[in-house]
């Protein structure tokens, strides 16, 4: 089966292909069903895989397609790399990726440019498997990058809008901001091992000693890129601003799977920073951070996706922190169990979106409880896991980053407290403004409320039941259960491991686990407090708020911060670079030798006077001079 | 020596044609006398021999008579026209050759007796033919500024001369060579008489700061005479200059050389920078002639084995795209009644002929490949540096794009603009053959230079 | 002795004359102030034992190119003083660039190292028998081509003097 | 004997044209370049992965002064003979629409520059080389003056005093490594690799600017860039291919061929100075590409700044580099060529090129927006095409150099997107306006060449090993006999 | 006794340079051509003066019989230039140099 990896990434190639090319000709369901079906192909694949290496003793395989660049000792083989953690993200890219194209099939089925969303998604699929099965750096990196392309395509997916294409033109220079740090990264991998596969560089990097700087600027490099990538602080405003996509986009690319590229490639890449400690520091104090800023900043937004944007970005910077801390187990546990929930929660929402007709403002929802059970169910079980109700995947997940987060840093945990409980409180709003109350919008909306087709139902429900169960998998040790995730990833991060030990007693695991649940509590009602009991509305639009809320409800004005202090000065380095620099100075000397030529050929024209007392007269005192060197 | 009689029986056949009347025939037998004594003058090949201990027909002689035979030959055909007019008819003939018996003395002298009737000989009737179009002012003026410059600068060659002779007790160039390498204590004078013969020439060549008289002259003389001028008279002087130099004179290079190496910079930056902005453009060739004259003077002032062959093969392309140019100048002013630059607007698609031949001539002058142009000035530059005149090879680098700078403005006018005075042009067909047989010449000295290269 | 006298009053007078014939107003002074300039000369080449070449110095130019001179002064009807003022500036450096010539000239000539002739002297070169020698013999060729040259001058005059046929 | 067919078959089809109707010219001139191409692709059936030169051929020229004609083909040489001879009959099928006037003159010229492109590319003598250097100038040059746009005159003379005041300044250095070639001099290249290596690292460092100004003038790099953007934009749209797809390697290929191997100390004196202005080239062409408002313009710059990364990598002197620089050089002669005709086909729709004006083909034309941006994706180097493979080796030759200098150059790779994303934008996406709303779709040969240059950038992107492969012996041995020389 | 032996060589120098000197001080002072005409008539008979010096200096004939030539050269170049002066005359009406500077820059 191991051998058949080829065909996972060939799959969605085919079905980008076959789609991209006679989309047009092509009806709907065939090009759902070819869509949706070459993903599931994909999965299924992925499964057996996933299977046949759990029961496996050999735990990695690599397969070599065929040499992709070569120059001098550098070659790049263009090849896969299946081990545990690759078959875990195949299994949450295809999975869900299958889900989510589904769930597409209801939601886009009114769109023109259905056949052309399903080709992008189905190559974003391509990608995506690239970049996780690559088993090099570089396959990485072309994945990566074509994963942006493809956000990029699906952000910018209703081109007409000139604001979502700029949403869309910001997502891919933001993400390829972080990609140049990627790319260096990979160069100075090369230059420093001689070699850019997995293998090799881990095999070299075990015997370099902890702290050697080479490899703190590699790991640092490479954060760049997942800074980029994974919307960490500071290059994190693209996400928000992705939701101008189709839903179903926003849930794949932009809470499943993109963005946990960056978590997978440090997860991948553990070695390099076990043995760079200021790495370490670096990717939890930015994972800590972001969680905790765009934490605060979901607080008090007023578009649903744009909270699950928020959230999202809070969430990764829960799983930077996860890596900061060494607990990369926790971290891809939470990969998989936010693409759960946070899928389920994005997909709830697109099919809010689709039941209120494009409304996207809370403020305009409420009450819909009613109108579509089976969406708020399924998003009830999503805030849920994500909030870490006990039980819910989100908790398990959770509760093993800030188990790792506390023993390493009690900073750290607060900040990692904090946010669960911003968390907690802005889900639950979202929540509440939603589903309770009474219903906010026009009559018009109210009358075409919805539920949602079969086929975006389907999904949801489905996700919803991972979103529950899926935290089964890593159930910590003390709670009685196995950890099978960890016992599985183990290969992986056995290197690392053995240099971050990570020990905790029970009873603070207990305690730990007390207070996140307590916390999560308290906010859980607080939140239920304002927007139940008292009915509490967010302000309308030009409402005047409060300093601290305006500060938040801007987005402490980061965007319009970055245009002033990065797009308009090179907006205006780059005029004063074509109007004065080039055209001025460096034209203007090759114009002015020109004029110069010009100039003085007008000028010792003149002495040509056409007077033959002159031209004597130069003659002789010609003469003079010549005579004249000769007696000196 | 047989060149040189024949080419003065045809001047004297010339100027009986008139008595006995049998004009029309001159032409053609003024061709056929030319091929006649270059056959002549090429079967006297490898042979040396000295006349009178007054001239020498050794290679270097031959080779440039043959060339100044080659370019009187296209020059005659040229100036076809010059030579319909009916009053002066066998003058002009008798002159021109003249002239030329004047060049072709000029090229195998060995004697400073010889080399001044030489040059005599070529002035005398330039400075008439300069004036030939005697109801033009200007051409009155460019004779007399010619003939009053001339004779000035003659008056310092023989100064020179005579200085020259003071000190060694002869006119013979050989007998001065072995008396500057026996005796050490040469009087002074001697340098002096080197340097007033170095101005006398410098004069002859148009080189600056002794170029005034050319442009003016260039431009007033009837343009078949700037032609004459422009090519063979300055090839005459260039291998006088170089034979006097590069031979007598060669051991005394700290006299000279450092003058030249002024000179010569000052010659490619005046002349190209101020032909830059020359509306008309026989004035414009004018200066690039003595733009032309300071690529030459580097190879004089390299003074080694490169010297003759580039110079030899710098004079016949430069020579060459010369005439081709003065001919298509001449048709187009001669059609439009001016000969500024704007006079060529839109010849291209009026005449594709004039324009392709004119462009290969331009670039040819300019330098460029794969024309003739080119090769001359990368065996003049060569030639320089092998003398170790980088300096001079920058400058003459810098000038040559200045060069290329107004070349371009006729080939610019010629391809690009407008052409807004529709004056038909007639051009005859011997014209048309000569300038297909000059354009092909360009590009096959352009492509095989051995030929000529390989002869000196 | 009286040789020397000779010398320096003949010097004077060429001297006189020649700065006579640059700064008379009227051409046809000039003209006369050349021929005495010629003359001195002439008197120097007596001196110098170059009697046959005196004797044709004073025909051809006193004789034959003066008289051109007048003839044409008389014949454009230039025997007045009709040359325009000349302004300070042109006077001074047209003063400046001859007499810095002549500095130089000299400057340069002073130096001389001492020519040493060659040949015994020989008074009698000078005279027909050895210049005919000379000139027709190893002089034949120069002047066979100087004939060429008088021919073209002749010709050239013509051409250029005579009315032409319209 | 194929190398002589290479290069003279051209001109022979170029004297044919002259003498053909205006209207067959086309036909004839696509016949004679794909031609071309085939013998291209036959010579690279015959070709042998070696490092050795092959087809090569020897004969005296102008023996007196040591100059032959000696030609042959490497792979280095191979490879931008293939670029050569695909990209002309590419470049003349863009130009079936297009009718211009004299068309048998243009073609002719276009065929006249394929030779001497091809020349220069397979020279074995430094005189030769530089004939073929300033032989493929002139047609050229009129190719811009008579079929350019508005103001063609001046700024085409721009270009040609320009870029032949560099051409002087290569002939004065050969001229004095010629002067320095042992026993009789000579032009041939081993002569002149001998004779540069004989000097010390000074004498080394005039040639090496005497020949880099040169290059880089032809590139062009900052400071020598400003004749070309004016010229790109207002040279015919097939001048600007040829000028910006092949005509710039020239440099590229000059520092390959010639500079590197004759001053390998003056190369490594400067390196610092010379790779620095090529970086500092990058950075400063992608920024002013940024407020460009001509598309075409933008693209000149955008050019600007990829042949800065070529010549940096070369100059780094390392194999990643070196090969990078070779990648690149093709793909970017095949994405600035997609690009350029992509500005034609609006160009020719809408009577405008301002990026302002424009917007919502997209609407209009998906298929033509499809194509834009495979090729903008070439440009931007996305990986799995073309683009990608170069860079990421150019910018891995140089961070061996320099990383500082790296992350600096590479800041392009995110300005390139700013730019290239943005005019995509303005053009294409959006709602459609007054002047793209009557946007005719495309026509037979326009979607060819564009599935044809598609198919090239996805293909090498994907699979660029065949075009490694043939450089590679020769590269390998010209770095590491560059760098016996630095050891020395 | 001929004077070459009481006088030395180099007072011939002087005279003829200084000779020299005035013709070239006439070319550039006077602005009549028939004047100037002259004074280059004088420049060379300074260096007729000179040759004869040398010529009998040296006790060589050579040098008078370049004399010869100088004379022949002059005499045609009077006589050229004389024509010449008189077409000038006919077209313009005056021997005025001044007026002759139609062709200039």
């Amino acid at each position: 089966m191991i051998k058949l990896v080829g065909l996972i990434p060939l799959l969605p190639l085919i079905g980008f292909v076959i789609i991209g090319l006679f989309g047009k000709k092509l009806s709907k369901s065939i090009v759902g069903l070819v869509g949706s079906g070459v993903i599931f192909g994909s999965f299924a694949l992925a499964l057996a895989i996933f299977f046949e290496l759990k029961g496996g003793t050999q735990k990695e395989f690599t397969i070599d397609l065929f040499t992709w660049i070569s120059a001098g000792k550098l070659s790049i083989p263009f090849s896969f790399l299946i081990d545990p953690l690759s078959s875990l993200f195949l299994l949450i890219i295809t999975g869900i990726g299958f889900l989510i194209h589904l769930y597409s099939i209801g939601y886009m089925s009114h769109d023109e440019g259905f056949a052309r969303f399903f080709a992008y998604l189905n190559l974003f699929i391509f990608f995506m498997l690239l970049l996780v099965l690559g088993s090099n750096y570089l396959i990485m990196f072309v994945g990566w990058e074509g994963v942006g392309l493809c956000s990029y395509l699906l952000i910018g997916f209703w081109f007409k809008n000139t604001a979502y294409n700029n949403a869309a033109k910001k997502a891919f220079i933001m993400n390829r901001i972080g990609d140049l740090g990627f790319l260096m990264g990979i160069i100075l991998i090369f230059i420093t091992f001689g070699s850019i596969s997995y293998h090799e560089v881990f095999m070299q990097a075990n015997s370099y000693s902890s702290g050697t700087p080479v490899l703190t600027v590699i790991a640092l490099l490479l954060f760049v890129g997942a800074m980029g990538k994974s919307a960490q602080l500071p290059l994190y405003t693209w996400l928000p601003d992705a939701m101008a996509g189709p839903t179903p986009v926003s849930a794949l690319i932009h809470a499943a799977t993109m963005v946990t590229a960056g978590i997978y490639m440090i997860a991948r890449s553990n070695i390099l920073y076990s043995l760079s400690p200021v790495a370490m520091q670096t990717v939890a104090i930015v994972g800590a951070c972001t969680a905790l800023f765009a934490a605060t900043i979901g607080l008090a937004q007023n578009d649903i996706k744009k909270v699950l944007a928020y959230s999202t970005v809070s969430q990764l910077g829960y799983m930077f922190l996860a890596l900061g801390v060494g607990a990369y187990t926790g971290a891809v546990f939470h990969v998989m169990t936010h693409a759960f929930f946070k899928a389920l929660l994005f997909l709830g929402a697109g099919s809010v979106i689709h039941a209120m007709g494009g409304e996207q403002d809370m403020r305009k929802m409420g009450g819909l409880k009613k109108y579509i059970p089976i969406t708020h169910l399924t998003f009830l079980i999503g805030t849920l896991a994500i909030v870490g109700f006990p039980g819910f995947s989100g908790f398990f997940s959770k509760d093993e980053i800030l188990a790792h987060a506390y023993e390493n840093n009690k900073l750290l945990w607060v900040l990692g407290i904090l946010t669960a409980a911003m968390t907690t409180f802005y889900m639950f709003r979202l929540y509440f403004l939603t589903f309770k109350g009474t219903f906010r919008g026009t009559h018009d909306q109210e009358h075409h409320l919805h539920e949602s087709p079969k086929s975006m139902t389907i999904p949801l429900v489905i996700l919803s039941m991972l979103a529950v169960v899926g935290g089964l998998i890593g159930i910590p040790e003390v709670l009685g259960g196995k950890h099978f995730l960890e016992e599985f990833l183990k290969p992986v991060f056995a290197d690392s491991s053995s240099r971050i030990i990570f020990h905790l007693p029970e009873s603070t695991e207990y305690m730990l686990m007390i207070v996140a649940v307590a916390v999560m509590a308290t906010f859980l009602y607080s939140a239920y407090t304002v927007y139940v009991k008292n009915k509490t509305l967010p302000a309308a639009e030009g409402e005047e708020l409060q300093p601290l809320h305006k500060l938040v409800y801007n987005k402490y004005w980061i965007d319009e911060i970055y245009e002033t202090i990065i797009t308009k000065p090179l907006n205006f380095i780059s005029e004063a670079l074509h109007k004065v620099v080039d055209n001025q100075i460096v034209d203007g000397i090759v114009n002015g030798i020109g004029y110069l030529v010009n100039w003085t050929s007008s000028t010792i024209r003149l002495a040509q006077t056409g007077n033959i007392g002159f031209y004597v007269f130069v003659m002789v005192i010609s003469i003079v001079l010549i005579l004249f060197t000769r007696l000196m | 020596m047989k060149a040189l009689i024949l080419l003065s029986s045809l001047g004297v056949i010339a100027l009986l044609a008139e008595i006995f009347s049998f004009k029309k025939l001159i032409y053609p037998i003024v061709l056929l006398g030319l091929v006649l004594a270059f056959i002549l003058n090429m079967f006297d090949w490898d042979t040396n021999q000295l006349y009178f201990k007054m001239m020498q027909t050794d290679n270097y002689a031959i080779a440039f008579t043959s060339l100044i035979i080659v370019i009187s030959f296209l020059w005659f055909i040229m100036a076809e026209g010059f030579f319909k007019e009916e009053s002066n008819q066998s003058d002009h003939f008798a002159l021109v050759l003249f002239a030329l018996v004047g060049a072709v003395i000029m090229v195998s002298y060995t004697n400073m007796a010889m080399l001044f009737l030489g040059i005599e000989i070529l002035s005398i009737p330039m400075y008439i033919l300069a004036g030939s179009n005697k109801s033009d002012v200007l051409s009155n003026e460019a004779a007399f500024k010619y003939l009053i410059m001339g004779a000035f600068a003659t008056g310092f060659l023989l100064f020179g001369i005579t200085l020259i002779y003071g000190a060694t007790g002869s006119f013979d160039l050989t007998e001065i060579a072995t008396v500057v390498s026996t005796n050490t204590a040469i009087s002074s004078i001697f340098y002096v008489g080197v340097l007033l013969m170095l101005i006398g020439m410098s004069f002859k060549v148009s080189a600056a700061p002794f170029h005034f008289w050319a442009p003016d002259v260039y431009q007033g003389a009837p343009t078949v005479i700037t032609a004459f001028m422009a090519t063979i008279v300055k090839t005459a002087a260039f291998a006088a200059f170089l034979k006097l130099f590069h031979t007598t004179f060669s051991s005394l290079g700290e006299t000279w050389m450092h003058i030249v190496w002024v000179m010569a910079a000052l010659t490619l930056l005046v002349g190209n920078i101020t032909a830059a902005i020359q509306t008309s453009t026989k004035r414009m060739l004018a200066y690039s002639s003595v733009a032309h004259a300071g690529y030459m003077l580097l190879a004089l002032l390299a003074n080694n084995s490169f010297s003759n062959s580039a110079i030899l093969f710098y004079a016949t392309a430069y020579s060459i795209a010369s005439i081709a140019t003065f001919c298509i100048v001449s048709i187009v002013a001669n059609a439009k009644g001016s000969d500024v630059v704007d006079s060529f607007n839109g010849l291209a698609k009026s005449n594709p002929l004039l324009a392709f031949v004119m462009t290969i001539a331009l670039l040819s002058l300019a330098g460029i490949p794969p024309t003739a142009g080119f090769f001359a000035k990368y065996y003049i530059f060569t030639s320089a540096f092998t003398a170790g005149n980088a300096g001079l090879v920058l400058i003459a680098i810098i000038a040559s794009l200045v060069g290329v700078y107004y070349y371009f403005r006729i080939i610019i006018a010629m391809f690009f603009k407008e052409n807004t005075n529709n004056q038909p042009l007639e051009v005859t067909i011997n014209h048309k053959l000569l300038l297909i047989v000059i354009a092909v010449a360009i590009i096959l000295l352009g492509l095989f230079p051995e030929s000529i290269i390989s002869l000196l | 002795m009286i040789i020397t006298y000779m010398f320096y009053l003949l010097s004077f007078l060429a001297i006189m004359f020649g700065l006579m014939v640059v700064l008379s107003k009227n051409p046809v002074h000039s003209v006369l102030y050349l021929v005495l300039t010629f003359f001195a000369i002439a008197g120097h080449y007596v001196l110098l034992n170059a009697q046959f070449l005196a004797a044709v110095h004073i025909i051809v130019y006193a004789g034959a190119i003066m008289v051109l001179f007048l003839y044409i002064i008389m014949m454009l009807n230039l025997n007045k003083e009709a040359e325009p003022h000349k302004s300070l500036w042109i006077k001074a450096s047209a003063a400046v660039a001859a007499g810095s010539l002549l500095v130089v000239l000299v400057a340069s000539i002073k130096g001389t190292v001492a020519i040493t002739p060659s040949n015994e002297f020989n008074p009698n070169i000078g005279l027909i028998e050895n210049l005919g020698q000379t000139l027709f013999k190893d002089y034949l060729l120069p002047f066979e081509v100087s004939s060429v040259l008088l021919l073209a001058a002749m010709v050239g005059a013509v051409m250029l003097a005579k009315k032409s046929i319209k | 004997m194929i190398t002589l067919l290479l290069i003279f078959f051209p001109l022979i089809a170029a004297l044919l044209l002259l003498s053909v109707k205006s209207e067959q010219a086309k036909n004839i001139a696509i016949a004679a370049a794909v031609a071309e191409f085939v013998i291209a692709i036959f010579a690279l059936t015959q070709f042998q992965y070696n490092a050795s030169i092959q087809f090569e051929v020897n004969y005296d020229w102008i023996k007196s002064v040591g100059i032959s004609f000696h030609v042959g083909i490497d792979g280095i040489s191979m490879l931008m003979v293939l670029l050569t001879s695909f990209l002309v009959p590419i470049i003349i099928l863009t130009s079936i629409n297009t009718h211009y006037k004299n068309a048998n003159y243009f073609y002719a010229l276009i065929l006249a520059m394929q030779m001497a492109l091809i020349g220069v590319f397979v020279s074995l003598d430094g005189f030769l080389f530089y004939v073929f250097w300033e032989l493929a100038l002139i047609p050229i040059y009129f190719i811009c003056l008579l079929w350019g746009g508005e103001n063609s005159a001046k700024i085409t003379f721009k270009f040609f005093v320009y870029t032949l005041a560099g051409s002087l300044f290569m002939l004065g250095g050969l001229i004095y490594l010629y002067l320095h070639t042992a026993g009789l001099h000579s032009f041939n290249i081993s002569a002149l690799y001998a004779a540069g290596r004989s000097l010390d690292f000074v004498q080394q460092g005039y040639v090496f600017w005497a020949m880099f100004i040169a290059f880089a003038i032809k590139m062009p790099i900052f400071p020598f860039h400003t004749w070309q953007p004016d010229t790109y934009t207002v040279a015919p749209t097939q001048g600007t291919m040829m000028l910006s797809g092949i005509m710039l390697k020239m440099g590229t290929y000059g520092i390959i061929r010639w500079l590197l191997p004759i001053a390998p100390l003056g190369v490594e004196h400067w390196a610092y100075v010379a790779i620095a202005l090529s970086v500092i080239g990058i950075v400063y062409a992608s920024c002013i590409a940024i407020v460009q408002k001509d598309f075409k313009r933008l693209i000149a710059y955008s050019s600007i700044a990829h042949v800065g990364l070529i010549s940096a990598g070369i100059l780094a002197i390392n194999v990643q580099g070196m090969q990078g620089a070779m990648v690149q050089m093709l793909s970017h002669g095949v994405n600035v060529v997609g690009l350029f005709f992509i500005v034609d086909i609006i160009q020719k729709r809408t009577n405008t090129r301002e990026i302002a004006t424009l917007g919502g083909i997209r609407n209009v034309n998906p298929q033509f927006a499809v194509l834009f941006l495979i090729v903008l994706l070439g440009s931007v180097a996305l990986p799995l095409t073309n683009g990608f493979v170069g860079e990421f080796l150019l910018l891995n030759g140089v961070f061996q150099f320099n990383a500082w200098m790296t992350a600096f150059a590479g800041l392009s790779v995110i300005l390139g997107a700013v730019y290239m994303l943005r005019s995509y934008q303005s053009i294409m996406l959006g709602e459609t306006n007054l002047i793209t709303s009557s946007f005719a779709p495309l026509s037979g040969n326009e979607k060819l060449v564009l599935v044809i240059l598609s198919a090239a950038i996805i293909v090498f992107g994907i699979y660029p090993k065949p075009l490694l492969d043939i450089a590679a012996p020769a590269v390998n041995q010209l770095i590491e006999g560059v760098q016996i020389a630095l050891v020395k | 006794m001929s004077i070459i032996q009481t006088i030395p060589i180099e007072w011939y120098l002087f005279l003829s340079t200084v000779l020299f000197a005035i013709g070239v001080f006439g070319v550039l002072f006077r602005r009549n051509a028939i004047i100037i005409f002259m004074s280059i008539e004088l420049m060379l008979n300074a260096v007729n003066l000179l040759l004869v010096a040398f010529s009998s200096y040296l006790s060589d004939s050579k040098g008078q019989v370049f004399v010869f030539f100088i004379m022949a050269v002059a005499a045609a170049e009077v006589a050229v230039g004389l024509a010449i002066l008189s077409m000038v005359y006919r077209n313009t009406n005056s021997p005025d140099i001044n007026n002759l500077n139609k062709l200039k820059w």
